[in-house]
């Protein structure tokens, strides 16, 4: 499942579906909105290409990981600190492969899916686009 | 022919997030681009002081690159839609 | 949190509480009893010394990687396919430390831990000890 | 004396997994190794052809390997807890 979506997930309901008789090992990685003296993000998103560059992802992993699953949603929208912005689930038979499929995700995920996060401030100020020299 | 352009995160504040920009039938990317940024904060976004494409500057013709097409000599026709971010930051 | 109990666990309820302003990151690995054309395991173990040696793994874990939450769940007792064995929920504020202690306490988890695990066979026939060579 | 003593896996199923054994006053590992491998089961299990306690073993005394104690000679007293198992396999 590749989602981009305003709306929040259930982690342990994704959980629970990506067990799969063959899966020994779930490695999951969820992002959250840090505390970096911001109050939340502005998280936007070209939806279309997004999704279809998650999904050339996925393959490309499962091509070079022994993996049976990978999940990704990806958040969109206003969040606060605390907030959950991702979710990587991945899950194969042995711990390496998940653990390196999940990583492989993670990874290409900030290089090439066409997502931005905007910092927003306590005081209301406008803040910086996160990769942003200026 | 109408142009549907579509900018995102800090190119989305200055160009503007969706536009529909009016062009002459035959334009290509580099008349766009002459409409896009019109105003002096826009083209300084876009372009360095020699008139190049900064670096940073991703353009997307119906979903593939200009340099896998005909980079600025790509041509438009009616209905096309332009992408242009910069550097993607998710996750 | 560590924990070796026969008690399953609620892994969204964990990670909600493992949520800290300074983690950017939860990284999770689910161990699940995979089908190996077993039935289940049975789970054994040394109660104390296995929490002793896991709270020795996770402070090696404080002091190598640059983390703020580290938890860890091992299940005992009979276990079916698909059940949870394990969970190792890492918070960090950047994502390589959270991936490379959670994978440090599994990989020592396994190595260290006084915990053993008997496979249960389909038909009902004595399964052999995981790791024994005969 | 009485020393308890608990056995883990496939030695449990061997050995038994709880035990209280009587031993006289200042006998020691080697001594309490002799009673608990009475049968060739166990011997078997624990020691090799040459009597040598087998490399996979592994005996603690109240926590404590006793490689870090006086090896087989570490001497026991009453209470002692002893711990004998095989190589861990969990995760």
């Amino acid at each position: 499942m590749i989602e981009v979506t305003e709306d929040d997930f259930n982690v342990g309901k994704i959980l629970n579906d990506a067990k799969h008789p063959d899966n020994g090992a779930l490695v999951t990685f969820l992002g959250i909105v840090r505390d970096d003296g911001i109050s939340g993000m502005e998280i936007e998103s070209y939806t279309d290409l997004a999704v279809q560059e998650l999904n050339t992802i996925e393959k490309e992993a499962l091509e070079r990981f022994n993996i049976r699953s990978l999940d990704v949603i990806h958040r969109t929208g206003t969040l606060s600190v605390g907030d959950n912005i991702l979710l990587i689930v991945c899950g194969a038979p042995h711990r390496k492969d998940a653990f390196a499929a999940c990583e492989y995700m993670i990874d290409e995920l900030k290089k090439r899916v066409q997502v931005w996060k905007k910092e927003l401030h306590k005081d209301g100020a406008n803040g910086k686009w996160v990769g942003e020299e200026t | 022919m109408i142009i549907r352009v579509k900018a995102f995160a800090r190119f989305g504040e200055v160009l503007g997030k969706e536009l529909a920009l009016e062009l002459d039938h035959g334009s290509d990317i580099d008349g766009l681009l002459a409409l896009l940024c019109a105003s002096q904060d826009a083209y300084d976004l876009i372009f360095d002081e020699s008139g190049t494409i900064r670096d940073y500057v991703t353009i997307l013709k119906g979903g593939r690159h200009i340099q896998s097409l005909d980079g600025v000599r790509t041509v438009l026709k009616d209905g096309d839609e332009v992408a242009i971010f910069p550097p993607v930051a998710g996750g």
